[in-house]
Formats: structure tokens, sequence, C-alpha cells
């Protein structure tokens, strides 16, 4: 495995939030992951499930519990200071609501040349004309730098977020539902306006989504979180037709689809994801599951390569596709 | 709930100890020292000596942590010193004041509630109807006006010119319906506009949109849910203004030579009457404790999402 | 007390038309009541105690052996007659058939008992009478004191000396004291109200109230609107300014006199302070326009460290007359000039000089800081500056000897007697110079008390104390500037409130309703 | 016949801004018509208008709103009240925040009934159960002690129909009644709604982003734009046959699972 | 301590508030934007003529505000003297202007000695949190239970009186204000979005605290502060009028106040026009902060 191989990793990793005195919300259990160089991986899962948690890990703005995360072979957890700073650099993410991403009282211009002014000691003009730049990759021209975030539309400060992003040349970009706030015409620009901008430069994209229509359109592989772990990490093409953890079959069973058959009937699954507190051991997905039995009520489920880029974490491997 | 109060009052206790560690420290950064004190209260000059015996007796040379351990347990024991103005026990002093301001308080907090939520309610749901504009114009004026002027103007006109009330506290109508007047009017237009807010805020919010798209009228909707729901900050509010009130409304008091605690405070800080303002503030910091676990309790009665927290988890 | 709330009612319902000076009526009971005033009232009512007796012997509830006529000359009360057998021996005969409130006999026993309990009980007793031994025989009395005292028989005026029954608990003498004056105490609430009922037994007739309401009311300013609005009936001590609401009004008597108190802004006359020159001091006595301040607040001019109201000697004393240009001259003749050019002189030695005026209000009155404001302006006038300090606790300030002025409105011969204020106030001697804030020494003075001891002749006092009242002045020891005024203001219903000159007097047997 | 019918419908708000502009569409009986549009589009403001409910200083410039032939702008607040909650219902985005947090569900629930009907509480109460266990809630007296707050998303969702339907409107207007739920609660609140129509045969009008609940409910689509109904049709016609450009831009833009797109392309 | 303490904090901090201006009116009637600035252009010209009328004071006033003229106290409203003059024969109305001064000066310098200070320890707690951050809120739970007056008078009680330390001891309660409220604000935004993006931008500690957070919680301190004026003229008001403040014979408007309180009856003109100067100047700076909230809160949005 060469060091370009694996851009990022996770091993084993873990993140309690303390609830003082109420329990603690295991927000991401045992969660082990690789990101390829130049490749784009998608998380999927249900509102609550810890995917934002994960980002939030990756980038080392919460400390892990346990567990480790290496990025370009070095474990991120002791990075301070100056190190944060640069990894950061290395790392950038775009966050699902743009209105929040934005400092309601500070111009557009001020906001883009912020990566140039800190990391690379700019000068003012000439992270100006950076900027500008930045802009024009995102279609946008320079009359923007001068704008309030309120003045723009949420597609617009996305897009400002993007080229914000990807501005000085990061290793991995991480896209906490970078979409899901915006229209659907909306969406469908700036999904491809990171396609092409992935085309361009080699950046590694790990995709946050709840959307597994557009994670398929737009991912080499996908993992499928239920409850803080991962329960199936499978390619990106031909979900419906690989699909072998039964989480990840209800998902895809809810899913409305535009030209679908109207008359289909609907296949539901029946109960709500348990609450994240104190989450007890064995498979998470037990309780709502059509096959579950006293095994997955004991034992956790380890993920198990089954195929190519495909693993599962079930005890029932051999159920029927 | 019982456990709840319990752990409250352990932690309550600890605040206790801060307030008064924080006292008498403050006490022991004054100018003048106890002994110094005890011989100018007798109006004479000690010599350096005579200051130094007198130290040595009172222990005042000790670590000051002894000195404070010592006057904790005296407080403890009920024994709060001796004010050096009236040569009595801070304890008797306090014992005769608190009925006094006690009596105001409780007088004006049930007056200024009984005004002030109809008119606060009443400008809430007539929101921008001219009666509203009025209610709201008049308690600026309210809370502009130098408290203590108002009760000269009050007094000069209600005592003085008309004789209707008294200008001194006395225990009857007479004499109580103007430092209540002065303290309430004040209160009153600052809650109105907060119980106004806090209606509004109750009426802005998407349960009353939703009891409407129920056909559920508008006054039940009012009376039944949107009072309810806005009293909760309020009632609040009003609890902790009456602790306020229990610290004794200094200024009032003495204009109105009301005998309370806020009364003796002031004059005790007039004649640096150490023992006196020590006890004083022990008492201010029991009503602290008191108060806010009266909020405390209040929260987890009126608001069951903090009530059930621990259940829903 | 129920009393007080009838009275109200009745004040409330007739106000509308007549300002509610009806209290006095009391209904229709025909009890004579009167609701009174009094700037303090004590936690308690022992008369050993502080200065507690004060307020006893205000009430008109306990009387000392001799009392204080309003020329500050001493009278029989509870004794009827005296003698001074020896420099150091005194005896005195107590009335005969006079009894304490509750009936019991005043015997010289009684009295003896009660003096003792003073002395033991009060540290300002004990100097005051220098008592060596007291006899009681039957109705005689006879006190033997260490040292030829010839105070001794003014000082017993001194409420502290209010004779009482000592025979009840220590727990009742506090609440409620049995002297021998016109009322008696029926309920006391500490530091808010007494109720008195009338003495039948009082030896010196009959007392013209049935009952009284004492209040305690601190501040002037709400004496006077309480007088106004009807709630009290008298009261006393109220400012001058005030005093013109009720001169001139048919609806209420005013009695006013000239006050044994004196304003004073005692100068520092010690090393650490500037004023420490007596041409300065001079400069500036000449500097104050104490004319224009009696007028303002109110008083006539003070000559000298004793009131107008006192019998020693004013007449005779050369003071101070309001003379800028010849302040002006000492102070150049002296060195004092404006070196800098910023109006204000420096000192000799060209540093600059700034003033610390201490200023404390005394009893609530405004009086004081008049004058501090006064006192800064005119000095101003002739380049002194004068910087004034608010204080709350003057005598802190005073014990650290950090101060240039601070106001005084003392009563320089509360007793009558002029000794015991000089002692204090001027002297180092003995133990007694306890108050001797401004360092002043001068040995004249220092001999002139040690002759007052054994001066057992009132005039010989007199000329004693006209002597050192000159010296006072000459070396400008301090600004005497006003002698206050005393007023008692009643409603119009009220009889005879004359507002005594020894202000620990206040109600009298004489004072009724009509 | 037509359960609500917008004429020529325009609602301005205070701030002078025009928020729909001219919608006339209809609903008839025992049908679905879901209402999409991006974001601002005004579909909010116009199911709230038939209701009477727009917030603060909106207010329906132009037009009628018809139900069942009569026209509801017309009505006296008391009128409109009373019709509220009995003839047409509403549901919200999350159910929660439209039920009073600080009440338990039941007194909600039984104060809504008795609001219409003149029934004892006892017996609101019983009227409230056998809604709750129609809806296959699974312990229904638990919701009816539960505060808002102590149900999940899903629960109150399904609780707050619940309490929509109990008197049996003509019309329900749900806004977004699905998009704060998972997919997988998602479709159990579908279905939920299609087994209402088919039960009590109540017209709905759904708001959604979704293009795809919208095509799996509806029998008519409306799509609006920027407060213009860009176009109104049977849901067959609106999804295979787009006649609106914006139309075909939406649909176009919808991502769609491999295995759906072969639908699409077909 | 769970979110009850934590609420109830908020709560209590929003009844300081309330009771210090009472102006904390949540919801205004939905003005336009025209009307909420028209409103705020009015008050602001009055809060300025008040400001010109304090600043210039020393120019306008007719007499020296410390000229004595023994022969003329007390004399009523008149041409030569328009608010009369006072006990020692003072101008009534050359002290109330210069008085203006005074009072003002002392006001701004404690507002923004306050807030400053409020403010930078309230984002830096907010911002870290921790345990400093713990004690820091404790410390001003216990102060925001005293009565403001009275603990700053049992401060002033302790430390002595005088100017200097009455606004000492104000400021040791007033602080807590701006701490709390600023807190409140850096804690909620701390784990905002924008300042997440901050770093990934580079953005250093300081850079985020003066750059990111500070504008945000801006407006709000100075809508604060604005409403502090009056508050701040009311509490030192009070204490002028308790004698504890000011000292003799500065003109100061709760000093005159207390000067003139014994001249109720003889010469109402001084009370009255001293307490009208405070009346009408808290007055015109409640309603300026209350428009500016207005205008600067986002809420109204
Ligand atoms: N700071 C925190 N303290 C306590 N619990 C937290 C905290 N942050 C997240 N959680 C909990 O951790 C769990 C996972 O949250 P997370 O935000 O990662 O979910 P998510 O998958 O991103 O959901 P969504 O799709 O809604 O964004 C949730 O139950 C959440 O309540
Ligand atoms: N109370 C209001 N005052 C002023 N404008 C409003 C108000 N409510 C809504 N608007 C405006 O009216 C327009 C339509 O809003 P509406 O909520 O109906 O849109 P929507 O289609 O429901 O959007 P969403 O999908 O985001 O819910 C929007 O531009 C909105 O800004
Ligand atoms: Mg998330
Ligand atoms: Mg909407
Ligand atoms: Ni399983």
């Amino acid at each position: 495995m060469s060091k370009s191989d694996n851009l990022l990793r996770l091993e084993h990793v873990s993140k309690n939030f303390d609830l003082k005195g109420r329990g603690e919300v295991n927000a991401v259990r045992d969660v082990s992951l690789t990101v390829k160089s130049g490749e784009i991986v998608g998380i999927v899962g249900e509102s609550g499930c810890g995917k934002s948690t994960l980002a939030r890990l990756i980038t080392c703005i919460e400390p892990v519990t346990c567990g480790q995360i290496f990025f370009d072979v070095r474990e991120i957890s002791s990075f301070r200071g100056k190190e944060l700073r640069a990894y950061r650099k290395q790392v950038q993410m775009i966050f699902q609501d743009p209105s929040n991403v934005f400092s309601p009282r500070m111009k557009i211009g001020t906001f883009l040349m912020e990566p140039w002014r800190n990391f690379e000691h700019t000068s003012r003009p000439e992270a100006m004309r950076l900027a500008v730049e930045a802009l024009k990759n995102v279609n946008l021209d320079e009359d923007y730098l001068k704008k309030y975030p309120h003045q723009l539309s949420g597609g617009e400060l996305q897009r400002i977020s993007i080229a914000r992003a990807v501005a000085l040349h990061p290793k991995l970009l991480i896209c906490d539902e970078a979409t899901s706030a915006l229209d659907v015409s909306t969406q469908s620009q700036i999904i491809n306006l990171l396609k092409d901008n992935h085309k361009k430069s080699e950046y590694s994209i790990l995709m946050i989504s709840h959307d597994l229509a557009l994670a398929e359109n737009f991912c080499d592989r996908i993992a499928v979180m239920y409850l803080g772990s991962i329960v199936e990490i499978l390619p990106g093409r031909g979900l419906r037709k690989n699909a072998r953890h039964p989480y990840t079959k209800a998902l895809l069973d809810s899913v409305f689809s535009v030209h679908g058959d109207p008359e289909k009937k609907i296949r539901i699954l029946t109960g709500e994801p348990p609450s994240p507190v104190n989450v007890p051991a064995g498979c998470a997905f037990c309780g709502r599951c059509p096959y579950g039995d006293s095994k997955c009520e004991r034992e956790t489920p380890q993920l198990k390569n089954i195929d190519f880029q495909h693993q599962v974490a079930c005890h029932k491997e051999e159920l029927p596709r | 709930m019982i456990q709840y109060i319990a752990k409250r009052l352990v932690q309550l206790i600890a605040v206790l100890f801060g307030v008064t560690f924080l006292t008498f420290m403050i006490t022991q950064a004054a100018p003048s020292d106890a002994a110094q004190m005890q011989y100018i209260s007798m109006g004479t000059i000690p010599s350096e000596e005579l200051l130094e015996q007198t130290r040595e007796e009172m222990g005042l040379n000790d670590p000051v942590l002894v000195q404070y351990g010592r006057w904790l347990w005296n407080v403890l024991h009920g024994d709060l010193g001796t004010s050096t103005k009236f040569s009595e026990s801070v304890l008797t002093q306090m014992s005769r004041k608190l009925p006094m301001t006690i009596e105001l308080a409780a007088v004006s907090g049930v007056i200024m509630v009984l005004i002030a939520f109809p008119l606060g309610i009443l400008s809430a749901v007539k929101k921008n109807k001219w009666i509203d504009y009025l209610i709201r114009f008049l308690s600026f004026f309210g809370i502009s006006m130098p408290n203590f002027w108002l009760g000269l103007l009050l007094m000069y006109v209600f005592a003085v010119r008309l004789g209707w009330f008294h200008v001194v506290s006395t225990n009857d109508i007479a004499g109580i319906v103007l430092p209540v007047a002065t303290l309430t009017i004040p209160m009153v237009c600052t809650y109105v506009r907060q119980i106004r807010a806090a209606v509004l805020e109750e009426l802005n919010s998407n349960y009353v949109v939703g009891a409407r798209s129920r056909g559920i009228s508008e006054r039940r909707i009012i009376f039944g849910h949107v009072l309810p729901n806005a009293l909760l900050p309020i009632v609040t509010l009003i609890g902790l203004s009456v602790g306020h009130l229990l610290g004794g409304a200094a200024i009032i008091e003495t204009l109105f030579s009301w005998q309370g605690i806020g009364n003796m405070v002031v004059e005790a800080i007039r004649v640096r009457d150490y023992p006196l303002i020590q006890g004083y503030v022990i008492w201010m910091a029991v009503i602290y404790v008191m108060v806010n676990l009266l909020v405390d309790i209040m929260y987890r009665l009126l608001d069951p999402q903090i009530r059930l927290r621990k259940k829903v988890d | 007390g129920t009393q007080g709330t009838e009275n109200t009612a009745v004040s409330e319902e007739s106000s509308a038309e007549e300002n509610g000076s009806e209290a006095a009526d009391a209904g229709d009971t025909g009890e004579k009541h009167v609701n009174v005033a009094f700037f303090w009232i004590t936690p308690t009512l022992d008369p050993a105690v502080d200065y507690q007796g004060w307020v006893t012997c205000r009430l008109g509830v306990g009387e000392a052996l001799v009392k204080l006529n309003d020329d500050l000359e001493v009278e029989g009360c509870v004794a009827d007659s005296w003698e001074n057998i020896d420099d150091t021996t005194w005896e005195f005969h107590i009335r005969d058939g006079i009894t304490f409130s509750n009936g019991t006999p005043v015997t010289a026993e009684a009295a003896k008992a009660s003096l003792e309990r003073a002395i033991e009980m009060n540290d300002r007793a004990a100097e005051y009478l220098k008592v060596d031994m007291i006899e009681a025989d039957d109705q005689t009395l006879t006190i033997t004191t260490t040292e030829p005292n010839a105070a001794l028989l003014n000082n017993l005026v001194e409420p502290v000396f209010c004779i009482i029954d000592t025979t009840q608990s220590e727990e009742s003498i506090e609440t409620a004291p049995i002297g021998t004056g016109p009322y008696v105490i029926s309920s006391f609430s500490p530091e808010q109200t007494v109720e008195l009922v009338k003495n039948d037994t009082y030896w010196d007739g009959e007392p013209g109230l049935d009952t009284i309401t004492v209040t305690q009311i601190a501040d002037a300013d709400a004496r006077t609107m309480a007088l106004q609005s009807g709630e009290v009936d008298i009261t006393n001590t109220i400012d001058n300014t005030s005093v013109t609401l009720f001169t001139n009004n048919s609806d209420y008597n005013v009695s006013s006199i000239i006050s044994p108190r004196v304003n004073v802004a005692y100068m520092n006359n010690a090393q650490s302070s500037p004023l420490h020159d007596i041409e300065l001091r001079k400069a500036i006595s000449y500097g104050v326009n104490r004319e224009a301040y009696a007028e303002l607040i109110g008083g006539s001019v003070a000559h000298s460290a004793y009131s107008d109201a006192t019998p020693f000697g004013n007449d005779t004393i050369t003071a101070y007359t309001y003379d800028p240009e010849q302040a002006v001259e000492i102070l150049d003749a002296a060195g004092y000039v404006d070196v800098d050019g910023d109006g204000y002189r420096e000192l000799p030695d060209g540093s600059g000089m700034n003033l610390r005026y201490l200023q404390a209000a005394d009893h609530g009155s405004a009086d004081s800081a008049i004058l501090a404001t006064a006192v800064q302006s005119d000095l101003k006038e002739i380049g002194i500056q004068v910087e004034i300090f608010s204080v709350e606790n003057l005598t802190e300030y005073q014990t650290e000897g950090n101060f240039d002025f601070y106001t005084g409105n003392d009563n320089s011969a509360p007793t009558g007697d002029p000794q015991i204020w000089l002692e204090t106030m001027y002297t180092d001697l003995g133990t007694s110079g306890k108050s001797n804030l401004t360092g002043f020494q001068n040995d004249r003075i220092d001999e002139i008390i040690e002759e007052m001891d054994t001066a057992f002749d009132p005039e010989e006092r007199y000329a004693l104390a006209a002597e050192a009242s000159q010296i006072l002045n000459d070396e400008a020891a301090n600004l005497f500037l006003t002698n206050s005024y005393l007023n008692m203001v009643s409603v119009a219903k009220v009889k005879n409130a004359i507002q005594p000159v020894a202000d620990f007097y206040f109600i009298t047997k004489d004072i009724t309703v009509e | 016949m037509n359960v609500l019918e917008f004429q020529d419908i325009s609602v301005i708000y205070q701030n002078g801004k025009t928020a729909v502009h001219n919608v006339s569409f209809t609903v008839p009986e025992h049908s679905i018509v879901a209402v999409v549009g991006e974001s601002g589009s005004g579909k909010s403001t116009l199911i709230r208008a038939a209701m009477g409910l727009l917030s603060t200083g909106g207010s329906v410039s132009q037009g009628r709103i018809l139900f069942e032939g009569e026209n509801l702008l017309g009505f006296s607040k008391e009128q409109i009240r009373s019709i509220r909650g009995s003839e047409m219902a509403m549901i919200f985005q999350d159910a929660g925040d439209y039920l009073n947090p600080r009440r338990k569900i039941g007194p909600q629930y039984i104060e809504t009934i008795r609001c219409h009907i003149q029934v004892s509480k006892k017996e609101a109460g019983q009227i409230a159960l056998d809604m709750l266990s129609r809806l296959k809630l699974a312990d229904p007296e638990r919701i009816m002690r539960s505060y808002p707050f102590q149900l999940s998303g899903g629960m109150r969702q399904r609780a707050a129909i619940a309490m929509a339907m109990s008197m049996h409107p003509k019309l329900l207007l749900a806004d977004e009644p699905t998009s704060a739920l998972d997919v997988t609660v998602q479709a159990q609140v579908v279905q939920e709604m299609l087994k209402l129509r088919e039960d009590m045969g109540t017209a709905i009008v759904i708001v959604t982003h979704n293009m795809g609940v919208a095509s799996r409910m509806a029998d008519y689509i409306a799509v609006m734009k920027n407060g213009y109904l860009r176009e109104f049709g049977a849901r067959d016609q609106v999804i295979n046959a787009p006649r609106d450009e914006y139309t075909q831009q939406m649909l176009m833009a919808v991502p769609e699972l491999e295995d759906e797109q072969i639908v699409k392309i077909r | 301590m769970g979110q009850a303490s934590e609420e109830k904090g908020a709560v209590i901090h929003r009844y300081k508030e309330w009771k210090r201006h009472g102006r904390k009116a949540l919801l205004k009637p939905a003005m336009t934007k025209k009307g909420k600035w028209l409103r705020f252009i009015i008050f602001a010209i009055l809060a300025l003529a008040v400001l010109f009328i304090a600043f210039l004071g020393p120019v306008l006033a007719p007499y020296d505000p410390l000229a004595t003229d023994y022969g003329a106290s007390l004399s009523p409203p008149s041409p030569e003297h328009w608010f009369g003059t006072d006990n020692v024969g003072r101008d009534v109305l050359s002290r109330i202007l210069y008085g203006a001064g005074n009072s003002f000066s002392l006001t701004f310098i404690m507002v923004a000695a306050v807030s400053v200070i409020g403010t930078l320890i309230g984002m830096v707690s907010g911002y870290f949190g921790g345990i400093l951050d713990t004690i820091i809120m404790r410390f001003t739970d216990i102060l925001l239970a005293f009565p403001d007056t009275v603990f700053a008078i049992a401060v002033v009680g302790m430390i002595g009186p005088g100017l200097l330390n009455t606004i000492l001891a104000l400021s040791l309660v007033w602080w807590t204000k701006y701490a709390r409220l600023t807190r409140g604000l850096a804690s909620v935004m701390r784990s905002k979005d924008f300042i997440i993006q901050a770093k990934f931008g580079g953005v250093k500690t300081p850079g985020i605290l003066f750059r990111y957070i500070l504008p945000n919680v801006l407006p709000q301190v100075v809508v604060t502060m604005t409403l502090d004026i009056g508050g701040m003229m009311l509490s030192l008001a009070g204490l002028s009028f308790l004698g504890l403040a000011s000292q003799p014979p500065t003109p100061e408007w709760g000093y005159m106040l207390y000067e003139g309180k014994s001249y109720l009856q003889t010469a109402p003109w001084i009370m009255l026009f001293a307490g009208l100067a405070i009346f009408i100047t808290v007055l015109v700076f409640n309603l300026l902060g209350d428009s500016l909230r207005d205008i600067l809160d986002p809420k109204e949005e």
C-alpha cells in the first residue's frame, strides 16, 4: 500500500458525547474507512446517524474518543497549532447550509481572500486577484467581492464556499450535505460544478448525503451508516443490484422515484432508529431487521469483505439479494 | 425531585460560602479594622499600643482564614456580631427590620402583578392598536424616571398637598401607599413590556398557528395556551424581583423612612457598621439561594421539557 | 398603636379642607393625644447606655437630680436643694414625696443606686462626676469626688444621670424604664415608636396630655412634610428654610431659639497641615463672611466656641469680621502668592495648596454642606483653594488626621458648663483630651482648665470661659461660623410646645392641646 | 365536485412582496394534489391562504378561494374557525412545533375535538384513541399521555395526522409533512396518507419539495415558481410529458437511482 | 448545572436588562424599514441635541456654576435666572448645563469601560468555555442576584464613598451584564459553521475572536450600551442622591437632586429641573436604544 494510495484512513474510530449525568451519546461507533487519493467516497444514512460527527472528527473539530485517524500516514489527533493549520489547508470542508457559513458582517471578498492571506501570507492586492480568479472558476464575476452574504442566494453562496475550499488545492474535500439545503435545480448545478472541478484537480472527496440517488450518481464508493456505525460499504454504481445489508435495502426501498410506477406497493421499514444514547451491544439494526435473531442481539457484526470494494456488517451474509 | 432539591441545596450552600468569604475579604480590605471602628464609634482616638492590644484581644492578628473560620462558626451559631452603631446584636437589628422589608416587598409584588399582568396582556393582544401604543409609551416614562424623584413628587402631592397618605412609614394603608407606588410604578412599566414581549413571543410561535388550524377559539388559545406558557419566564422573573425587593429597596426605604433592611444597610454604610453590612450580605446570599432554588423548582414544575428530560433519553 | 391609627382616620377624612391638623382631637374619646416626631429613637431606652438617656429624657420619662433652665442655669428637679459642703463633697436633698411613675417613693437610696448604675455602665458618666463615694441617708444624698470637680452640679443634668427605678429587671429598663417624669412608656418599638401615657402621680402638677405617640423620623424634610400632612403635631430640628413654611402661618406655632450649638469649621492646627501657620488661619478667618452665612442657614453670627445662648461672655470677645482685603494683605505678607497664575495661591515654598475640607451631614441637615460650599466659595475669592469631601464616617478621617478642615455642629456647653468642652476639644490633658483632633495646643488654655476644676463660683467659671474664648479667637484656632437656631414647630392646637435651650429636653408637662 | 378551488388568487405581504400571483387550480373530491416548486415559490403561502392562517402581514389581495363552492374569503372569523379542523384540516412540516410544547398530546387532542362537537372529555378521549389506533400507532394511550417532545418525529407527524383526521375533514392540507423525516419514516407517512384517502375519501393538498413523493402520491401536480403557477395537470402528464420548461428542467435535475433512470430514458 | 440553570440564567439576564432599562420588547410593531430608520433618526437627533448641550454647556451657561450669590439664594425662576437659584445663590440653569457635561462624561466613561471589559471577558469565556467560563458565569449569577444599586452601595460602603469609588462599584456589577451577553452570543457562535469555516481559512484564534465573533456581537453590545447610558445615569443619580457619589460643589444632576431635596417645598425648581434633566436624557437615550435595536436586531427580519 503506497503512501499515495490511502489518503485518509480511519481505524476503529468512536465518538461519544457526554450528556453530563444523563448518559452518553454514541455518535460514532467503531468506524473504519479508507479514502484513496482522487477517490470520491459517499457516506449515506439517516439523520442523526453520525455523518456530520464523522466529518468533524476527520477535520479535528472534535477530538476522537477512541480510535485513530491517519492522513497521509500521519495520525491527526496530535495536531496542534501550526500543524493543525497546515492540515486544515489540505482538508477543506463544505457545509450543508451555506447561509451559516458566512459571517453575516463580512464581505465576500474578505471571506474569499482569507486562505491566501492566512496560509500563504499573500499581499492584499494579490489575494484579491486570486480571489477574482477563484470566483471565475465557479462562474461568478468579481462584483460579488463587494457583496454581503445576505445579498446572495443559497446557490451562489455555496459556489463561493466551493471556490474558497478548492482555492489552495486541498487533498481532501469534505462535503457535508453540501446540496441538501438547495433546490433540485441548484443542487444539480453545484454537483456538476464539483464534478468538473474534481476532474481538473486530483483531490479526494468525502461526500456526506442522505440522498441515495445523488450518492450513486456521484461516488466511487458508498458507505452506509446506521446509528453511528458503518453497516455496508459498496461500489457507487448499481446500488440496488449490489446492496446486501437489510438496512441498505430498506433505504433503497424507501426512495420514491419520480418515474417509478405509482401503483407500486410501498415496502416500508417499521419503527424508527433507536436513540443513540447508550447504544446496547449487538447489531444496532436488529430491532427493525426482518431477519434479526438472538445472535444479532448479542454480537456486533464486523465489516467483512464479501466482494471487490464491498464490505458488509451483517451476520446474515447469505441472505438473498 | 427531592433528590434534585438536595443536590441544588448542596450547590447553593457552596455559593453561600463563596459569598460570605467574599464579603469577609472585602471587609478586610476596608481602611479601618474592627478595633479602630470600636474606638471610632466611641468617638475617641486610641493610642497605637491600645489599638494593638485591642486587636490582639479581638483576634485581629490571627491569619485571615482563621478569622474567617471563627466568624463563620459564630454565624452558624446565629451570632452575626454586634452592630457598632447600635451596640446591639446584628441579628436583633435585622430581625426587627426584616418584617418591614418583607411587608413592603409582598405588597409591592402583589400590586405589581395585579397591574402589570392585565396591562401587559392587553398590550400584547391589542398589538399595534392605540391602547398598545399608549401603554408602551407610558411605560417608557415610568422607566426613565429617577424613582427617588418620583417618590418625592408623589410625597409632595399626595401627602403634603392633599394629605391623603403618610410621608413616613406606618403599617396602615395611608403609610404604605406611597412607598409601594414609588416602587411599583417603574416595576410595572418594565413588567408590562416584559409580559407583552413574552405573550407576543408565544403568540407568534407555531403552536398558536397549529391551534388555530385545529379550529380552537382565540380566547382559548390566549388563556389556555399562550398565557400559561408565557408564565414560565414571567413567574421566574417575578420570583427574582421579589428576591430583589426582599433585599430592600434602599433608596425608597430611605426616602420614606421605612424601617426596613434597605434603609438599615444604607445607614450602616454611612457609619461603616461592618458587622451590620456583613449581616446584610449574608441575608442577600440567603435570598439568592432561596430564590434560585425556587426558580429552579418552578422551572422543573412548569416546563415538562426540563422535568422529563431524563426519561426521554 | 391603635390611637395613632384612629387619629389618622380622622385626619384623612377632614384633610381635604383642613390639612389634617385635627390629629390632636382624638375623636370622641375626649382624650388629649399628640403625635410627636423625634429625629432619633434609640434601640433601647436604658438611659445609662451611650447617649440613649437623651431620648429617655426628651420623652419626658426620665429626670435627673437637677435640670437646666433656658438660661442654662441649674434648677432643682428630683433634688429640690443642694449644698456644696467642701471642694469634694456635695449634698443633695431629694424632694419629699416624689415617687417613680410606678408609685415607688424616690429615696436617696434609689437615687444612689441609679447614679451608681450609670457610672458603672457608662465611661462618660464616670468622667463627668469623678465620684469617690455616694452615700444615702433617708432623703439626703451625699456625693464625694476624688478631686475637686466644680462642674459636678452642671454635669448632673446630663440625661445619663436620669433617676430610674433600678429594682426593675434589666430587660424592662431597656424597653420601659421607670422614671419620675410626666410621662410613662406604655409601649416601645426600637428605633420606631414610643407610646406614652401620662404619669398621674407626677410631682410637678398634672401633665397636659393623656397620651403621646412618638415616632422616629430621621430625615429633616420628612419631619417637615409629616407635620404638613398632619401625621405629626410636634417636631423639632427642621431646617431653617423649611421653618419659613410655618412662620406666618396661623395653623402652626413656631418656637425658635438660638441654641448652644455652634457651627464650626475646625482647622487642623497640627504640623501636618498648611493650616499649622497661624497667619494663614488668620487670613482665612478674615476671609469668611459669617454674616452672610447666618442669613443663609439661619442663626446668628458666632463669636467664639460658645454660643450666644450660653451665659459665658460673648459680648466681651473680639471676633473676626469679614474683611477680604485684610485677608489678602496677610496672605501676601506671609508669602502665600499665586506663582503659577492659576488663580490660587501657593504655599510660601512654592508648592501647591489645596485644602481638604471634610464635610459630613448632621442629622440629615443640609447646613453643613451649605457652609462648606460657602466657605469654599469665599476662600476662592482670596485665592485659597479648598476641596470639599463629603464623608459619612468623619471620625475615621479625623483619626487619620488626613484633613485641613472638618465640619462640626457642636454643643459646646452640653450641661450648661464650659469646662468639659474646652477640655475635650482643646487640650491633651489627662485622659479627657480625647477629641482634640485639631492638634491645638496652648499653655494658657491648659491652665484655665486646671483653674476651672476648683472654680466653684459660676461667675468665675464664666470669666475663665470668656478668656479661653478670646484665646481661641486670637489664635484663630478654628472658624466659628454661626450659632444655629433650634426650632420646635407644632400645629395650632398644641400649646406650650417650646423649644428648650438644652436640647436633651423636649416633651414637658406643660405641652397640651386645646 | 371540487372540494377546493383557487380562483385567480394573489397574496401580498406587508413588506410589499407579492408571494402568489394569480394562481388558479382546483382540487377535485377524493383527489390528491401535490404542489411542488423551489423554496420561496409561494407554496406554503398558497395553502395557508386557504386556511386563513397567513402569517403576520399577509393578505389575499385578489381572487376567490372556494371551499365546496363557498368563498372562504367571505367567511366571518367565527365561520372560518368552525370549519377549520372539522371540514378542512392542516398538518405542518414539523408537527411538534405546531403543538403546544408544554401540554400533553391528550388534552390538546381532546380540546380540539370538543371545539367542534359537544362531547364529554371522556368521549372525546375515546374518539382520539380510536383515531390513533386506526392509524396503526402503537400504544395510543402512551401517545395521549406524552408531551410532543417525548415522541419521535415520525410518531409526532402521525399523531398530528390523526388529530387532523379525527373530524373526518373533507380536505387535508399538508405543508411538507415529510420533509423533516428520515427516508424510511417518510415512506411510512406517505403510505399512511394514501390510506387515508382510500379509507375516508379525504382530498389532500400536499406541498412538497420531493418530486419523488409528489409523483408517487398525487393525482394532480401543481408546479410553482416565484409565486406563479407554472403548470397544473394530471400526474402522468406532468411527470412524463411536462409542457412547461421549468418543469422539464426540474425533472431533469432530480437525481434518480440507476435502475429508475432506465425508466426515465425509456 | 444543567440546561435548567442555563436557561434560567438567560432569563435572569434578560430580566436584569429589562429591569435596568425595561425596553426589551422583543417584538416591535411590524414597522417598515423606513419607519424604523425614521424613528431612529429622530431619536438620534434628539440624543445629539442632548449631547450637544452637554458639551457646549460651559459655553451656553449664563453664569459660573460655582459662583455663589448669598443675596440671591433660593430665588425662583426669573428672566435673570431661568431655572432659579439654589441655596447658596448659584444659577440652577448654569449648574444643569455644566452638570450635563459631568453626568455625561462619567456615564460615558463608565459605559465604555464596562462594555469593553465585559465584552472581552464574555467573548473569551464564551469562546473557550471550560472551567474559566463556569467560574465567570457562576460569579455573574451571584452578582445578578443582588439588587444593582444595593450592591454598588455595599461596595461603596466598604471602600468608601466618592465619585471614583462609586464608578468602580457600579462597574464591578455592570461588566457582568456585557460578559453575559457576549458570552451567550460567543458560545453559540463557537459551534457555528462560519467559525469552523474560518478555521479552514487558516484564521488564528485572535482573528476568530476579533474579526469573526466581535463584529457579530457588536451590534447587540452597541444597543445595550445605548440603553445603558440611561440606566447608568439613573444608578449614578441614585447613588449621588444617597450622597455617596459626587462631591460638592461639582455640578452633577444626581447631586443637585440630593441638594435640592431639602428645598422641595421652598425652592422646588432646583429638584424639578435637575430631575427633568435626568428624566429627559434617560428617556431620549432609552428611546434611541430601543429604535437602534429595531434596526440592528436580526430577530426582526
Ligand atoms: N455536541 C454534541 N453533544 C451531544 N450530542 C451530539 C453532539 N453532536 C452530535 N450529537 C449527537 O450525535 C448524533 C449524531 O449526530 P450527527 O450530527 O453526526 O448526525 P448526522 O448524521 O450528521 O445527522 P444529520 O443528517 O441530521 O445532519 C446525534 O444523535 C446527535 O444528537
Ligand atoms: N410573513 C411574511 N412576510 C413577508 N414575506 C413573507 C412572509 N412569509 C413568506 N414571505 C415570502 O413569501 C414568499 C413565499 O413564501 P412561502 O413560505 O410561501 O414559500 P414556500 O414555497 O413555502 O417555500 P419553502 O419551500 O421554503 O417552504 C417568500 O419569498 C417569502 O420570503
Ligand atoms: Mg449532519
Ligand atoms: Mg413552505
Ligand atoms: Ni443484523
